[in-house]
C-alpha cells in the first residue's frame, strides 16, 4: 500500500522531528526571564499562603479530637483573627499588584524595536515579511522567524482570517493576531538558539499544528541569512532537482506557492523560496527532509488533516522529483 | 405521591430512550465532515460525462454516491468560497456580478446551470477567455468552487450556503440568495436553449 | 416536631395590589433584565461609535420626524397610561375599560410611525455596523411595544368578559400600566442616542 | 369543619390529619403522565431539573474522557480535528450551560422555597416553563453533536472563527440559540428566586435571618439578571451576523471583533459567581450542621457575597489580557481581579474561624467541604496569578489555565454540590444516601481530581496550548498527559460511583427522618420528602436558627385558606405578613408554550422570519397560559 507507507514515513518523520524549547519555564528572552521571576515569586508566594490555610484548616478539624474538654473560644478572638487574615491578604493582593506592575514596565513597550518584522497568521501557517532596504530587497518566508541575538525586536502581528495567537514561551509572553486590528510585541533573545512557539488562540481544524521557530543568532550570521533569504531561488543541480522543478511548475503546485526567479507566482500558501533552508515544513509539524517533504506533499490530508494544501495526485518519479526539488532549495 | 413520581419517571425515561435511539440512528445515518478524500474517490470524480456541445451532461457515479457533497455540504461550500479568491476568480467575475468574465447572478448560464457544466468550465476552460484550471487546482477542489459558483447564483438560497464576508460588502451574502434579491425578476426568455435557471 | 400557633393570619386580605403583589415584582424584575438588554445595545452603539472614523458611518444622520413624533406621541401616552393604573388601582372597571381601549389605540398608533422610522435611518442592517446597531435597536424596542400592545389587547378582552372585575385583573392592568411606562422610559435614551448623537 | 362568614375554607377550622387531607387535595397534581407534564411543584420541577442537570454532568464526563483518550499519547489518530473541537466545545459549552447553571439554579428552586418556609415558588408556570426550554436547549444542542452538527468553536465562540465566513455550516447557530434557550430558562429562575425571597418569605425572617444559601442564591439570581442579557444580545448578533448579513463583527465594515469577547466576558466572568455563589450558600450550609453552630461573621458572609456579585463585573477583561488593548485598562482589571481574592478569602476564613469553634463531624457532606477548602484555595490563588498581565500572558490559552478554573470549578462548585446533595439527599427523595459508599466517593474523586488536573498547572508552563487535538512526540508534555489520562479514570470511577449510589439510594435507602442531620433551616421542619403542600402551617420565624432556638417545637402561624392554593405574602425587609395570595394551579399551557417558542427558536436558525411566523404560536400559548380558568386560584 502506498498510502500506508507515505503514512509510516510521515509518522517517522514526525518521531525524529525537531525539538525546541518551548517553556515559560526556561526563559532566555529578556521579557520571559522578566516573567519567570514574577512566576517564581508568585507561586512561592501563593504556596505559603495555601499551605498556612491548609495548616489552620488541619488545626481546626483536629484540636476538639484530642482534647475532650474544651472552654469555649471567645467571638472576640475570633473576630481579631480573621480581621488579621483579612488584613493580611489586602497587603499580599497589594503586594502581589504592584509587583505586576514594575513587571510590565520591565518589559517595555515594543515600539523602541531596531528591526520590525511582520508576521501574518493564516489557517494554519505563519507569514514572515521582513521589509527590505537600501542594501537589500525585503523578502517573505514562513513558519520560521530568525532574528539577531541581544537586540530587541517588534514583531507586528496582524491575522488574514480568524484570531491567531503568537506566543514564543522561552522569549515572551503572547499576543494575539486580531483581524482588523495591528498589535505589536517585543522580542528579544539573550541567548542563540532556537525557540519553539506555538499558536495559542483557537483557530480552527489545525489550530494543534501551527508551530512556529524562533531562530536567534549572531548579528552576523542573521545578516548573512537575511542576504540569502532575499536572493532568488537556485537553480537545482541535479538531473532529479531539475526534473522537479519542470513537475512544480507545470502541476498545481505553482498556482498556491511562489518561488522567487520562477514562474510559480501563487500566494495562498507560503514562499517556498528557501524551502529547504528552514527546519521543519508545514508550520513545525515535520523536520525537513526529503523524505518528509515526500510524505507531506503526498498526502497533508492525513498528516494535518483539514489543512488547505490539496492531495495532488503525482506519479512516485513526480513525488520523488518534487522533494527533491524542495530540499534543493536552500 | 411515590406513584406519581415513579409514573413521571417511567415516562422520562422512556422519552430518553426514545431521544437516545432517534439520535444514534439520526448520527448513524449522517456522514462525518470529510477532510480527506480518498485518491481513488477523486479520480472518480474526473469522470464527467458531458454532452458533446460541451454544455451538459451527467457527473460520476461515484459524486451521487458520496450523496453530491459539493452542492449541499456547507463545509465545501466554505471551501470552494475560499478557492474562489485564492484563484483570482474575481479578477473576470467580481463578487459574482461578473466584469470582464459573465455574471454568476443574473441567471444566465452560458453552459447551463447544471454542476457538471460548471466543474467543465473551470476544469477545461471556456472561449473567449475562461482558462482551464485542470493544472492549477485538483479536480475536488474544482468541485467545490463548481458547487460554490452554482451557490452564488441560486435563486433558492441554500440552507448550507456560506453567509457574508468578514470584507467590504458589494451583495448580499450567498445564503440570503443574492441573484434573487438583486434580479428579482429573473431571466426572461432570451436564450431559451440554455436550460432553466437554477 | 409539635406545632405551636403564635400568629393569625385570618384578617389578611386575600390578594394585595402593588408592592405586595408578586406580579409587580416579576414585572419589575423582567424590567431589569429588559433596561439591561437595552443599555447594552446603547454601549454597543457607542463603542461602535468609538471606532468609527466618522458617525454616523457611511450614511446622514436620520430624519427626525418619524421619530420625534412617535417620542411625542409616547410621552402623551403616559397621561392615558398613569390614569388607567390609577383607576385600576381604583377598581373602576367602566373608567379602565375606557382606559384600556385607549391604551391599546395608543400602543398600535407608534408601530405605524415605527415603520416609517427604518427608513429614516437611511441605511439598512446588511451595509454596515451602523446599520446593524440602529436596526438592532430599533427591532428590540419594536418587539417591546409589540408586546405591551398585544397584553394591553388580550387585557381589554379580559376586562369585557366575566373574568373582568376582581382585584387580581385590576391587579394585572396596573402591572401592565407600569410595563408601559418603561417602555415610555427606555425608548428616551434609545431616541437621544439614535437620532441627536449623529447630529453631535 | 366549619367555613368562615365568605364561604372560604379556613385552616384554623381544621384539625392537623383534616388539614393535610384537605391541603394534599388542592395541592397535588393529578396522577400519571398528564400530572407529570402539567405540574407546577417547584419540588417536582427542582428534582427533575436536578436529575436533568446529572445526566448532562455525566454525558459531559463521557466527552472529557474521550479527550484524555485522545490526548493520552502524542500524535494519537483517535479522534480527528474535526470531532475533537466539536466534543471539546461540547464539553465546555454542556457543562457550563447544561449543568453547572442550571444545577445550581435546580437546587434553588427545589431548596429556597423550602428554606424560606412557603408553599410553592413564585411564578410556578414559569418554573415549568423554565425545565422544558432548558431540556428542549440541552436536546438541541446534543442532537446536533450526535448529527454531527455540533458546534466546534469553543465554549466561547470567538469571532471570526464563529462568524459567517470561517463557521461553515449550522454548527456555530446551534451554539447561538442553545444560549438563547439556557439563557430564558436561567432569567425565569432568576425572576422566581428573586421574587420567592423577597415576597414569600416566613413571617419574622427579616433580611438578616435569611439563611446563607438563601442569601448567596439572592446575589446569583441578581447576577443572572444583569450578565445574561449580554450573551443573549451576543448571541443574537451572532446569529444575525450569520444569517442575515449584519456586520456587528465585521472590522471591514465598522464591526469589531473584540466586541465579542467584551461582551462574551462581561456575562462569562459574572458566570463563575453564578456558578461559586450558590456553593458558597451550600458550605455555609452545611459547615453549619456538622459544626453544630451558625457560621462564625453572617454580616461578613453576606457582605462578601454581596461585594463578590460587584466585582464580579469589572473583571471581564482579564479574559483579554492577550488581545493588545491599552496598558491602562489592563492595568485597572489587574487590581479589580486581584480584589476580589479579598471577599473569597474573607469567606473561607470565616469558615475556618466556624470549623475552629465547632465541633466537626466528619460526615460524607463535610468531607466534600473540606476536599473543597483545599481545592477551591488553589484554585483561587492560581486566579490570584492569572489576574497579573505579565503572567497572564505566559499562562493565557494554555493548560495552566484548564487546571486553573477546573480547581475552581470542580473545587469550588461541583464538591460543595456532591456534598450537598449528600446533605440534601434525604429532603429530596425521603432515603439517605450511603455513608461507606459516600466515602469511597468523596476519596476517589479527591484523589483522582487533583492527580488528574494538578499536573495541567506544569503542563501549562512548560508550554501546552489549550484546545489542541493532539501534539507532537518531541514536546515534552506525553509522560504527563498519559499520567493525567490514568488519573482521569480514578476520577471517572469516583463519580460513576456517586451515580450508582445515588440511584441506588434513591430507591432504597435508609428511609430517612424529618431532620437527620439535626440542622437548623426550615426546610427540615417538614417531612422528608415533603408533602406537596410543603408546611401544613408556615413556620413563624424569630432567629437565623429556627431549628436549633426551640428544637421541641415548631412556632406557626394559622388562618390560610384551604380551598384554593394560598401561601403568604410578607413584606420585604421584615416578612412582616401583608396579604394571603393564591398560588396558580396546574397547567400543561407552559409545556405548550415552550414546545412553540423551541419551534420558533429553532426555525430562526434557518430563516429569519422564524421571527414573525414562529412567535404567532407563541403568542396563543402564552393567552391561554394565563387566559383565567375560573379556578379558584384565578380569582380573588
Amino acid at each position: 500500500m502506498k498510502a500506508a507507507r507515505v503514512v509510516a514515513l510521515g509518522l517517522g518523520a514526525i518521531a525524529c522531528g525537531c525539538s525546541g524549547n518551548q517553556s515559560a519555564l526556561h526563559p532566555y528572552g529578556a521579557p520571559a526571564i522578566h516573567v519567570e521571576h514574577l512566576i517564581v515569586g508568585i507561586v512561592a508566594l501563593c504556596t505559603v499562603v495555601w499551605v498556612l490555610v491548609m495548616a489552620t484548616l488541619g488545626a481546626a478539624l483536629w484540636r476538639r479530637r484530642q482534647k475532650k474538654v474544651e472552654t469555649e473560644i471567645s467571638q472576640q478572638w475570633l473576630t481579631m483573627t480573621v480581621t488579621a487574615a483579612l488584613a493580611l491578604t489586602v497587603i499580599l493582593i497589594a503586594g502581589m499588584t504592584i509587583a505586576s506592575f514594575y513587571t510590565t514596565r520591565a518589559i517595555g513597550l515594543p515600539a523602541k524595536a531596531a528591526l520590525t518584522i511582520t508576521l501574518k497568521a493564516q489557517q494554519w501557517w505563519w507569514q514572515v515579511t521582513y521589509a527590505g532596504s537600501a542594501a537589500m530587497p525585503g523578502f517573505q518566508t514562513a513558519n520560521e522567524i530568525h532574528i539577531p541575538v541581544g537586540q530587541d525586536v517588534q514583531i507586528l502581528l496582524e491575522s488574514a482570517d480568524v484570531i491567531h495567537s503568537f506566543w514564543v514561551p522561552s522569549l515572551a509572553g503572547k499576543q494575539d493576531l486580531v483581524p482588523g486590528r495591528s498589535n505589536s510585541l517585543l522580542l528579544r533573545a539573550e541567548k542563540p538558539g532556537v525557540y519553539r512557539g506555538q499558536c495559542a488562540e483557537f483557530c480552527g481544524l489545525q489550530h494543534s499544528h501551527m508551530a512556529v521557530l524562533v531562530i536567534a543568532e549572531a548579528p552576523a550570521d542573521y545578516t548573512r541569512w537575511a542576504v540569502s533569504q532575499s536572493a532568488d531561488a537556485i537553480m537545482p543541480a541535479g538531473p532529479d532537482a531539475a526534473a522537479g522543478r519542470t513537475a512544480f511548475l507545470a502541476k498545481p503546485c505553482a498556482a498556491c506557492h511562489t518561488v522567487r526567479g520562477t514562474a510559480a507566482t501563487g500566494t495562498s500558501g507560503p514562499d517556498l523560496t528557501h524551502v529547504g533552508s528552514r527546519q521543519t515544513i508545514a508550520a513545525g509539524l515535520v523536520e525537513t527532509t526529503r523524505g518528509s517533504l515526500a510524505a507531506w506533499i503526498a498526502d497533508p490530508q492525513t498528516l494535518k488533516p483539514g489543512n488547505n494544501m490539496p492531495m495532488v495526485p503525482l506519479t512516485s518519479f513526480e513525488l520523488q522529483d518534487i522533494s527533491a526539488y524542495m530540499e534543493s532549495l536552500k | 405521591m411515590k406513584r406519581e413520581i415513579s409514573h413521571s419517571n417511567v415516562a422520562f425515561a422512556a422519552a430518553a430512550i426514545a431521544i437516545g435511539i432517534t439520535s444514534a440512528a439520526l448520527g448513524w445515518l449522517r456522514e462525518p465532515r470529510e477532510l480527506r478524500l480518498d485518491p481513488p474517490v477523486a479520480s472518480g470524480l474526473d469522470g464527467l460525462r458531458l454532452m458533446p456541445n460541451g454544455i451538459s451532461g451527467t457527473p460520476p457515479e461515484s459524486y451521487f454516491a458520496l450523496g453530491k457533497p459539493y452542492e449541499t455540504d456547507a463545509y465545501n461550500l466554505s471551501q470552494g468560497k475560499r478557492l474562489y479568491a485564492w484563484f483570482g476568480c474575481p479578477a473576470c467575475h467580481g463578487d459574482g456580478r461578473g466584469g470582464a468574465g459573465p455574471s454568476f447572478l443574473d441567471g444566465w448560464w452560458l453552459y447551463g446551470p447544471e454542476i457538471v457544466s460548471i466543474v467543465a468550465s473551470i476544469r477545461d476552460g471556456r472561449p473567449h477567455g475562461m482558462p482551464p484550471f485542470r493544472d492549477r487546482m485538483t479536480i475536488e477542489q474544482i468541485w467545490q468552487l463548481a458547487g460554490y459558483v452554482q451557490t452564488i447564483g441560486a435563486y433558492t438560497p441554500k440552507v448550507a450556503a456560506p453567509g457574508r464576508d468578514d470584507d467590504k460588502q458589494t451583495r448580499p451574502a450567498e445564503n440570503r440568495g443574492p441573484a434573487k434579491i438583486l434580479f428579482d425578476q429573473g431571466p426572461v426568455g432570451v436564450h431559451p436553449d440554455q436550460g432553466p435557471s437554477p | 416536631m409539635k406545632a405551636n400557633t403564635v400568629l393569625d393570619l385570618t384578617k389578611l386580605p386575600a390578594h394585595g395590589l402593588g408592592t405586595v403583589s408578586p406580579s409587580w415584582w416579576g414585572t419589575l424584575a423582567f424590567m431589569l433584565i429588559e433596561g439591561t438588554g437595552f443599555a447594552l445595545t446603547i454601549v454597543i452603539y457607542l463603542y461602535l461609535m468609538s471606532l468609527a472614523p466618522r458617525w454616523p458611518l457611511g450614511t446622514t444622520p436620520p430624519d427626525l420626524l418619524a421619530g420625534t413624533t412617535l417620542t411625542v406621541l409616547l410621552l402623551a401616552s403616559l397621561v392615558p397610561n398613569i390614569l388607567v393604573g390609577r383607576w385600576a388601582r381604583g377598581q373602576d372597571l367602566r373608567k379602565v375599560r375606557l382606559g384600556l381601549i385607549v391604551m391599546a389605540a395608543l400602543g398600535i398608533a407608534p408601530l405605524i410611525l415605527r415603520a416609517f422610522e427604518f427608513p429614516a435611518m437611511h441605511i439598512k442592517w446588511d451595509q454596515n455596523a451602523y446599520g446593524s446597531i440602529v436596526w438592532f435597536m430599533l427591532g428590540l424596542h419594536t418587539t417591546h411595544i409589540l408586546t405591551d400592545v398585544i397584553e394591553t389587547l388580550v387585557l381589554t378582552c379580559l376586562m369585557f368578559s366575566r373574568h373582568g372585575d376582581t382585584p387580581r385583573r385590576f391587579g394585572d392592568v396596573t402591572d401592565n400600566a407600569m410595563y408601559w411606562n418603561f417602555v415610555v422610559a427606555t425608548w428616551l435614551p434609545m431616541y437621544a442616542c439614535l437620532y441627536w448623537i449623529p447630529r453631535l | 369543619m366549619t367555613r368562615s362568614k365568605d364561604g372560604e375554607l379556613r385552616d384554623t377550622a381544621l384539625s392537623d390529619r383534616e388539614l393535610k387531607r384537605a391541603l394534599a387535595v388542592t395541592w397535588s397534581a393529578p396522577p400519571g403522565l398528564w400530572g407529570a407534564l402539567s405540574t407546577v411543584d417547584h419540588k417536582v420541577i427542582g428534582r427533575r431539573y436536578v436529575a436533568t442537570a446529572f445526566v448532562f454532568l455525566a454525558l459531559g464526563g463521557v466527552l472529557s474522557m474521550l479527550m484524555r483518550l485522545q490526548l493520552a499519547q502524542p500524535e494519537a489518530r483517535f479522534i480527528g480535528p474535526d470531532r475533537y473541537n466539536q466534543i471539546f466545545t461540547m464539553h465546555g459549552s454542556n457543562m457550563m450551560f447544561l449543568f453547572a447553571v442550571p444545577v445550581m439554579q435546580a437546587m434553588a428552586i427545589y431548596f429556597v422555597p423550602l428554606m424560606v418556609g412557603t408553599r410553592n415558588i413564585a411564578f410556578p408556570r414559569l418554573n415549568a416553563f423554565s425545565y422544558w426550554i432548558y431540556l428542549a436547549g440541552g436536546l438541541l444542542l446534543w442532537i446536533a453533536f450526535v448529527v454531527d452538527t455540533g458546534p466546534d468553536v469553543g465554549w466561547f465562540a470567538y469571532v471570526p472563527l464563529s462568524g459567517p465566513q470561517y463557521g461553515a455550516g449550522k454548527r456555530a447557530d446551534v451554539w447561538a440559540q442553545m444560549i438563547t434557550f439556557t439563557e430564558v430558562s436561567a432569567l425565569a429562575i432568576a425572576v422566581e428566586i428573586v421574587v420567592t425571597v423577597f415576597k414569600q418569605r416566613a413571617p419574622g425572617m427579616s433580611l438578616d435571618r435569611l439563611p446563607l444559601f438563601v442569601w448567596s442564591m439572592v446575589v446569583t439570581s441578581f447576577l443572572v439578571i444583569m450578565a445574561m442579557p449580554a450573551i443573549m444580545i451576543a448571541s443574537t448578533s451572532l446569529i444575525l451576523d450569520r444569517l442575515v448579513g449584519t456586520h456587528f463583527f465585521n472590522p471591514a465594515e465598522g464591526g469589531d471583533a473584540l466586541l465579542w469577547q467584551h461582551l462574551f466576558w462581561f456575562f462569562g466572568h459574572p458566570e463563575v459567581y453564578i456558578i461559586f455563589l450558590p456553593a458558597v450558600g451550600m458550605v455555609s450550609t452545611i459547615v453549619a450542621t456538622f459544626t453544630g453552630r451558625p457560621v462564625f461573621g453572617y454580616l461578613a458572609t453576606v457582605m462578601a457575597l454581596i461585594a463578590t456579585g460587584i466585582l464580579a463585573f469589572g473583571l471581564w477583561v482579564h479574559h483579554m489580557f492577550v488581545a493588545g488593548l491599552p496598558r491602562l485598562g489592563e492595568s485597572f482589571f489587574t487590581a479589580s481581579s486581584m480584589a476580589i481574592a479579598v471577599p473569597a478569602g474573607l469567606q473561607i476564613f470565616c469558615w475556618l474561624a466556624t470549623i475552629w469553634a465547632g465541633r466537626p463531624v466528619f460526615k460524607t457532606p463535610f468531607l466534600f467541604v473540606i476536599g473543597f477548602m483545599v481545592i477551591f484555595v488553589i484554585g483561587g490563588l492560581t486566579g490570584v496569578m492569572v489576574a497579573s498581565v505579565p503572567f497572564d500572558t505566559q499562562v493565557h490559552d494554555t493548560y495552566f489555565v484548564v487546571a486553573h478554573f477546573h480547581y475552581v470549578l470542580v473545587g469550588g462548585a461541583v464538591f460543595p454540590l456532591l456534598g450537598a446533595i449528600y446533605y440534601w439527599f434525604p429532603k429530596l427523595t425521603g432515603r439517605t444516601m450511603s455513608e461507606p459508599f459516600g466515602r469511597w466517593v468523596f476519596g476517589l474523586i479527591f484523589v483522582g481530581f487533583n492527580l488528574t488536573f494538578f499536573p495541567m498547572h506544569i503542563l501549562g508552563l512548560q508550554g501546552m496550548p489549550r484546545r489542541i487535538y493532539t501534539y507532537q512526540p518531541e514536546m515534552p508534555w506525553s509522560g504527563l498527559n498519559m499520567f493525567i489520562s490514568l488519573s482521569a479514570i480514578i476520577l471517572a470511577a469516583g463519580f460513576l460511583l456517586f451515580f450508582i449510589d445515588a440511584i441506588r439510594s434513591a430507591r432504597s435507602g435508609a428511609v430517612a427522618t424529618a431532620n437527620p442531620w439535626g440542622a437548623s433551616t426550615l426546610e427540615w421542619a417538614t417531612a422528608s420528602p415533603p408533602p406537596p403542600y410543603n408546611f401544613a402551617r408556615l413556620p413563624v420565624v424569630d432567629s437565623r436558627e429556627p431549628l436549633w432556638t426551640e428544637p421541641a417545637e415548631l412556632r406557626v402561624a394559622a388562618g390560610l385558606g384551604v380551598d384554593r392554593r394560598e401561601l403568604l405574602i410578607t413584606s420585604v425587609a421584615e416578612a412582616v405578613p401583608e396579604a394571603r395570595e393564591s398560588s396558580v394551579g396546574n397547567s400543561i399551557w407552559p409545556l405548550l408554550a415552550a414546545l412553540a417558542t423551541t419551534v420558533a427558536l429553532v426555525w430562526s436558525i434557518f430563516s429569519p422570519w422564524a421571527v414573525v411566523w414562529g412567535s404567532i404560536p407563541v403568542a396563543v400559548s402564552l393567552i391561554g397560559w394565563f387566559w383565567p380558568k375560573g379556578v379558584p386560584e384565578d380569582e380573588s
